[in-house]
């Protein structure tokens, strides 16, 4: 049971990181249909910037700070070179943002080198969780005494897990339910859900689209900025890891569905549980992503919670 | 170069004689255009060390100039994307390698070995992935190769030598004779030269027009009688062909196999090559696959440690501002300089994000 | 004909052209190698050296996650171009020396780049690139296993001598090993030598281990010897799991650890793969934990300065191997450390060390033997024992497989705050002689080949 | 099939026969129980208000939707569980109610790979086939100036007007040589000169021994072409018979006033 319960702890936290970036992913495609494949690229940004903000000034200010800062870089990214490629075909679009990424990562390599910048975590997200069960008793070690503490009925003893992934968790949770808030009972939220549906129309009635198209990709760079935060600190700080994430995160979006928000969370807790499931057997972890894929696009072409018409 | 003279006749059939170049005109050119193109790139070994090349890159210009060849075939004409054309270079490379190590150091065996090998890779990645379009049809492409990859690495470890490649390979030769040096290069090069007049000859064919008719109208070109399922698996299957006979000559080239061959990588590596040389006009991306090769051979060398920074800020300018890649650039010249042509544009064909192109009667069903 | 106007150097050309001089339409005939051929062989790489200056290759990563150990390499190369060229550096204390510090055989060192991008057919591209074009006699460098062996494979084709940089996988000098490669870098069965019983006497003799290994050879081989040696000390190997190469989340495999009863975890991981999974589990708190009544310990094979400064403060206490240090005193590593330092401001890594004493070692076996001539030289390397190259006892490169055998550090992370500098990151623990690791030739199978290139 | 030889034998003159077809699309019964059958060489015209089910009808006889049950017995042959390019290739072609044509391509081009169809079967790779100066190009512009646009075949077809592109439609399916031809609409969307002139095509087109089935809204283009028409509405068959008694059926007045107009 304890084993069960860290494998589907460890495969939730794999999945959050997936899951905001294929948000991102999917809501820029949903409403501009872009396909962006800058978007780790905008995580290398994220993780660069929160690193640096975290050992200069101080974690809490990164918090801030991070997410509105690639909230600025997904407006103008959106205004600088995006919008010149919504009539171009999609390929245009893939192979640009693909170039952008190729260039963000020699820039990060450039200034800050290849190797990882450690991350230093704040006070109070580091150390280790301990979930204990009936009549556990946990050893007298300081850390353990001083670490944050959970009863749960059905571990055995007791058992530990990185404090710091079961708060990625949790702001995973909040950022996925802001966001659905956001779309489903704002003004804004209200025209970003219509522009998914037919942007011709939204365009037709007379709304600022533009004004709404920047805002998306700052949102889905903000996303990404939070996904930065708080997984530089376990991920690693590298150049190299917006390219490792890509095709993780783009896949999850197929798989989901492509435009589809509660699809691509579905998905990413689907790749997460099966990538932590088969880490004992490293045959099947490496083919998992795509066999799932593979799967999902033959019998059912638009993902697992694709609206029909929409993408079809 | 033979660049204008041969993309002019990428409109397939043109108007009877007369009208405006037409059908004729093309036909007289394509003999033109092929022996252009088999002197320009026979020549190379004599040409390129002035660019500050060298035999070995001429060499490689030559096996990915048939990679990217194929690849036009597919994408340029039929419209399809494929995200993992990898599977057939490295597939083929891979089933060469087997041979040079453990079965036969001849090159016909190996060569004979790795196209039935590429030819079962095809038609199986094919039949499934073929059956969906647009961006869904360049995912499943993409996942069946790193599929494959990620098989190379684990469970056919002990057989591929896993991240290492392959090593330890016998030194191929065609019965006696080595293949290294400008040995190799010709039988590249004559291989490449085949290989561009085979995709000449298909595209001035009906069977060329098929293909373009696909792209453009799948539904209407099956309710005119015509089998499209087996025109795009032909398509699909000669593409994957290229790929292998270039996945062969990398190896005989070189003996050795890498595992990037199958990396997803290498089948970006070939969308940027026929992106910025021209997709849909045959040479453009051959030209693609010399400007990269040259760029990460010799003009590494010289940029040093930033590179692939330049090369990114390069394809992300050609992509913006020359979407029909360099033989639009070329293109352009030609008009500027008061050449009238038909300006038909080979733009990247959309890759369709739709599931289908089927009119509103599709939705009926 | 631009082709032939290095003349010497287009030796596959004038083959290729001889096998196709019917057929092709121009061929340039104007050069006959064997007119200059000298000893057993027809022709050899680029020798002869023509003109004033002798090239050398560089070729080391500059793009990939290798990239900054490639940047150092490249700083010493330059350094070791220029004190061969001008004297200083190891060129005072290297024994036996032939070098005069005006060149090699009286023509100035020249050298190109090429970069490997940490894979191992761009490396291959890239120094074919240098032999062909640039007419290297001799190329150094890398930081791979994967790259290494397949370049060695080229030299020995094309009779180019090729002085390994980072590689440390058994293959290089094993099963792969070439005449024409070189490799001053130690392997992972002198690590598990060296690194055995220094575990057994810190940890006790009946620790219960559990190995995270990354999924290529270099990793199950570093596994493989971990594993011999510290079960030949007692030890119980009780899981091991193969994580791919380049992962960044561990967590699924560190559950995996915390369920076992393992109470020492060995990780098998190089580069960024051993920043990620040192840190997270540390995170995971495997430090603190406790095990069988013992304190649960983290063991990294091989250690690196560069990727121990990216795991920041996780590396504490952690044990570990390394080929070479910067804070060794012995007068080789003194006089290399001061010119590094003089030159670009900061210490040398392990990787600019090894990539300095092979290019420096080539340019004095060059100038021993008298000639560029490769049979010659790699003869005069050929069981040739050195000192002052940085190592406190005598060096030996082995005729039999072209594996250095030199002194090998046993390390462990400094904690933060009993650091100088932030490159002072290694305590030595030990420096274990060359004799304990010191391995029979029967150890690992393999052939080197002819000494004519084919 | 029981209905299926009884219908071969009914009556040796008739080229389709369309034998208890119904369709359903969810809840809308889209086809119910309809028979017809076309007499060869004739003009068959099919009317009837918006949504009663005519395009329907054309696309399950080109396989285009399957029958939820009857059958579509063609020349003889039932249809059921052939692909569509063997349905057309047995001679049926049509023309959709919006053009469906090859944008891309030239006017030529569009109309000579109905040709090459006509010519190789479904499928063939002969690359040594010459597209020059061949028997199928040169029928190509002859018929695209049949259809009225023998000024334009190096145009691109993307570029053509609406008409232009259904009388291009109408081109590429005559280069086919079917022996039944399905017309939707054939003349939506043109002026009435071109109208006339599409309906003096048609009818020369028919004197070439092609069966038509034409589904059309403008009662000049039904009573001047057709020599029988049925009406549909609701999905199903109200009326059905010669033109004159189809005027007259109270039937189909009802239909039509109290439908739409």
């Amino acid at each position: 049971m304890n084993d069960l319960f860290l494998t589907v702890l460890a495969g939730l936290q794999i999945g959050a990181i997936y899951a905001m970036l294929a948000l991102g992913l999917t809501l820029i495609f949903g409403t501009l249909g872009v396909v962006n494949f800058a978007h780790g690229a905008l995580y290398v940004i994220a993780i660069y910037a929160a690193v640096q903000v975290a050992i200069n000034v101080d974690f809490t200010v990164a918090l801030i700070v991070v997410p509105l800062f690639l909230f600025v870089v997904g407006v103008v990214f959106e205004r600088g070179v995006i919008r010149f490629f919504y009539d171009r075909p999609h390929t245009d679009q893939i192979l640009v943002t693909f170039g952008l990424a190729i260039v963000v990562e020699e820039v990060a390599k450039w200034l800050f080198g290849a190797n990882n910048i450690p991350f230093p975590r704040p006070d109070w997200g580091d150390g280790v969780i301990i979930f204990y069960g009936p009549g556990a008793v946990i050893p007298p070690v300081p850390v353990f005494q001083e670490a944050p503490q959970l009863w749960l009925p059905f571990i055995d003893g007791f058992v530990t897990f990185d404090y710091w992934r079961i708060i990625l968790i949790g702001v995973t949770i909040v950022a996925v339910s802001v966001l659905f808030y956001l779309l489903q009972f704002t003004r804004f939220g209200l025209i970003v859900r219509a522009g998914m549906r037919d942007s011709d129309m939204v365009q037709f009635l007379g709304i600022n689209i533009a004004r709404r198209f920047a805002m998306v990709v700052g949102l889905g760079a903000a996303i990404a900025g939070v996904a930065g935060l708080f997984g530089g600190p376990i991920l690693g700080v590298t150049p190299d890891q917006g390219m490792k994430l890509l095709v993780p995160s783009f896949l999850v979006v197929v798989i989901g569905g492509m435009g589809s928000l509660a699809g691509a969370v579905l998905a990413a807790v689907i790749i997460g549980l099966s990538l932590a499931f088969t880490a004992d057997n490293p045959d099947i972890q490496a083919v998992i992503i795509y066999l799932i894929a593979v799967v999902v696009l033959l019998f059912r072409p638009r993902g697992l919670l694709g609206r029909k018409g929409v993408f079809e | 170069m033979s660049t204008t003279s041969d993309d002019r006749s990428a409109g397939g059939i043109a108007a009877p004689a007369g009208d405006r170049g037409g059908i004729l005109e093309v036909f007289k050119r394509e003999p033109v255009a092929l022996a252009a193109f088999t002197i320009v790139i026979f020549s190379m070994p004599l040409w390129i060390p002035v660019l500050g090349g060298y035999e070995g890159l001429a060499t490689l210009i030559v096996i990915w100039g048939i990679f990217v060849l194929g690849f036009d075939i597919l994408l340029g004409f039929t419209g399809y994307l494929s995200f993992g054309h990898a599977a057939f270079f490295g597939g083929a490379a891979y089933v060469t390698g087997f041979m040079y190590r453990d079965v036969s150091d001849n090159v016909i065996v190996a060569f004979v070995a790795s196209q039935v090998g590429t030819l079962i890779l095809a038609v199986v990645i094919g039949l499934l992935a073929m059956r969906r379009t647009g961006i869904y049809f360049s995912i499943l492409t993409l996942a069946f190769a790193e599929m494959l990859f990620a098989a190379a690495l684990s469970i056919f470890a002990p057989l591929t030598g896993g991240y290492d490649g392959m090593t330890r390979l016998q030194e191929p030769n065609l019965f006696g004779v080595k293949m290294d040096g400008l040995t190799i290069f010709y039988i590249a090069a004559a291989m490449l030269a085949i290989g561009y007049a085979m995709a000449l000859r298909l595209r001035n064919s009906p069977f060329g027009v098929m293909l373009r008719a696909i792209k453009e109208n799948p539904m209407r070109l099956e309710y005119t009688g015509i089998n499209v399922w087996r025109y795009k698996m032909a398509a699909f299957i000669i593409s994957a062909h290229y790929a292998g006979v270039a996945g062969f000559l990398m190896v005989t080239y070189e003996p050795y196999v890498a595992t990037k061959f199958l990396h997803w990588s290498t089948s970006g590596e070939v969308v940027i090559m026929s992106v910025i040389g021209g997709v849909g006009t045959l040479v453009g991306p051959i030209i693609g696959a010399g400007f990269v090769l040259y760029f990460q051979n010799v003009v590494q060398a010289v940029i040093g440690e930033q590179w692939r920074l330049i090369l990114g800020l390069v394809f992300v300018f050609v992509v913006a501002f020359l979407p029909g890649g360099f033989v639009d650039l070329a293109r352009m010249v030609w008009k500027a300089t008061g050449n009238r042509l038909r300006a038909r544009r080979h733009n990247v064909p959309d890759m369709e994000l739709t599931e289908t192109k089927y009119g509103t009667e599709e939705r009926l069903r | 004909m631009t082709m032939t106007k290095k003349g010497a150097s287009r030796r596959s050309v004038l083959r290729g052209s001889a096998a196709l001089a019917g057929t092709a339409l121009v061929t340039p005939h104007f050069f006959v190698k064997n007119a200059w051929a000298q000893g057993e062989c027809a022709t050899v790489g680029n020798f002869p050296v023509e003109g004033p200056t002798v090239t050398f290759g560089f070729n080391v990563p500059m793009t990939g996650a290798y990239a900054d150990e490639g940047a150092d390499q490249l700083r010493a190369l330059q350094l070791a171009q220029k004190h061969i060229n001008e004297g200083g550096g190891i060129l005072a204390t290297l024994q036996p020396l032939a070098l005069t510090g005006q060149g090699v055989l009286g023509k100035q060192v020249v050298h190109v780049t090429g970069d490997t991008q940490t894979n191992p057919d761009a490396a291959r591209q890239s120094a074919r690139r240098m032999i062909e074009r640039d007419g290297v006699i001799m190329f150094c460098g890398g930081s791979s296993s994967a790259t290494a062996v397949t370049r060695q494979y080229l030299a020995q084709e094309m009779g180019i001598v090729y002085m390994h940089g980072l590689t440390h996988a058994n293959e290089t000098t094993g099963v792969d090993r070439r005449r024409y490669g070189f490799r001053q870098f130690f392997n992972t069965h002198m690590t598990g030598l060296a690194l055995g019983p220094i575990l057994a006497n810190e940890y006790g003799g009946d620790r219960a281990a559990f190995h995270l290994t990354a999924d290529y050879n270099w990793g199950h081989s570093m596994s493989g010897s971990i594993k011999d040696a510290t079960e030949a000390q007692g030890w119980n190997t009780v899981g091991n799991i193969a994580t791919p190469l380049g992962a960044t989340d561990y967590s699924q495999f560190l559950v995996s650890v915390l369920n076992s009863d393992a109470d020492v975890l060995i990780l098998n991981h190089y580069g960024n793969d051993m920043v990620n999974s040192v840190t997270q589990a540390v995170q995971f708190g495997m430090r603190d934990l406790q095990k069988n009544g013992r304190d649960v310990q983290i063991v990294v094979p091989l250690y690196s300065r560069l990727m121990a400064r990216g795991a920041g403060d996780n590396v504490e206490g952690v044990f570990g191997t390394t080929n070479w240090n910067w804070t060794k005193d012995n007068p080789g590593a003194l006089a290399f450390v001061s010119a590094f330092e003089e030159e670009y401001g900061f210490p040398p890594s392990q990787a600019a060390h090894t990539a300095y004493v092979q290019c420096i070692l080539y340019a004095n076996a060059c100038e021993m033997a008298g000639t560029f001539y490769a049979p010659e030289v790699i003869r005069t390397l050929e069981g040739m024992t050195y000192s002052g190259d940085g190592y406190d006892s005598e060096s030996l490169y082995r005729a039999e497989d072209h594996q250095s055998f030199h002194d090998i550090l046993v390390v462990r992370g400094k904690a933060p705050s009993a650091r100088t500098s932030e490159f002072d990151l290694l305590q030595i623990v030990d420096t274990v002689p060359r004799s304990v690791v010191e391995y029979p030739i029967d150890t690992f199978p393999g052939e080197l080949g002819e000494y004519c290139p084919a | 099939m029981a209905t299926g030889a009884n219908g071969a034998a009914q009556d040796r003159d008739d080229i389709l026969q369309v034998n208890g077809v119904s369709k359903r699309f969810g809840g809308l019964q889209a086809l119910g129980d309809v028979n017809l059958t076309v007499a060869r060489s004739s003009i068959h015209a099919i009317i009837g208000p918006n949504g009663a089910g005519k395009s329907t009808l054309l696309n399950v006889m080109i396989g285009l939707i399957e029958a939820d049950e009857g059958e579509v017995v063609f020349d003889g042959t039932p249809l059921r569980g052939v692909s569509p390019h063997n349905i057309i290739q047995r001679g049926i072609a049509r023309v959709f109610q919006t053009p469906q044509i090859f944008p891309g391509m030239t006017l030529l081009e569009n109309v000579a790979i109905a040709g090459f169809s006509k010519r190789d079967g479904q499928f063939t790779v002969n690359p040594h086939q010459s597209l020059k100066r061949s028997e199928v190009m040169d029928e190509a512009s002859a018929i695209l100036r049949r259809v009225g646009l023998g000024g334009k075949v190096a145009e691109d077809a993307g570029h053509l007007s609406r008409g232009d592109k259904r009388r291009l439609e109408l081109g590429v399916c005559l280069a086919a040589h079917p022996k039944l031809l399905l017309l939707d609409e054939p003349t939506a969307g043109m002026a009435r000169h071109d109208t006339n002139k599409t309906i003096d095509l048609l009818k020369e087109i028919a004197d070439t021994g092609v069966t038509k089935v034409v589904i059309e809204h403008d009662m000049h283009v039904v009573f001047s072409l057709a020599e029988r028409i049925t009406v549909l509405a609701q999905g199903r068959i109200i009326a059905d018979g010669k033109p004159d008694e189809v005027r007259g059926d109270p039937k189909v007045r009802e239909a039509y006033l109290g439908g739409e107009h």
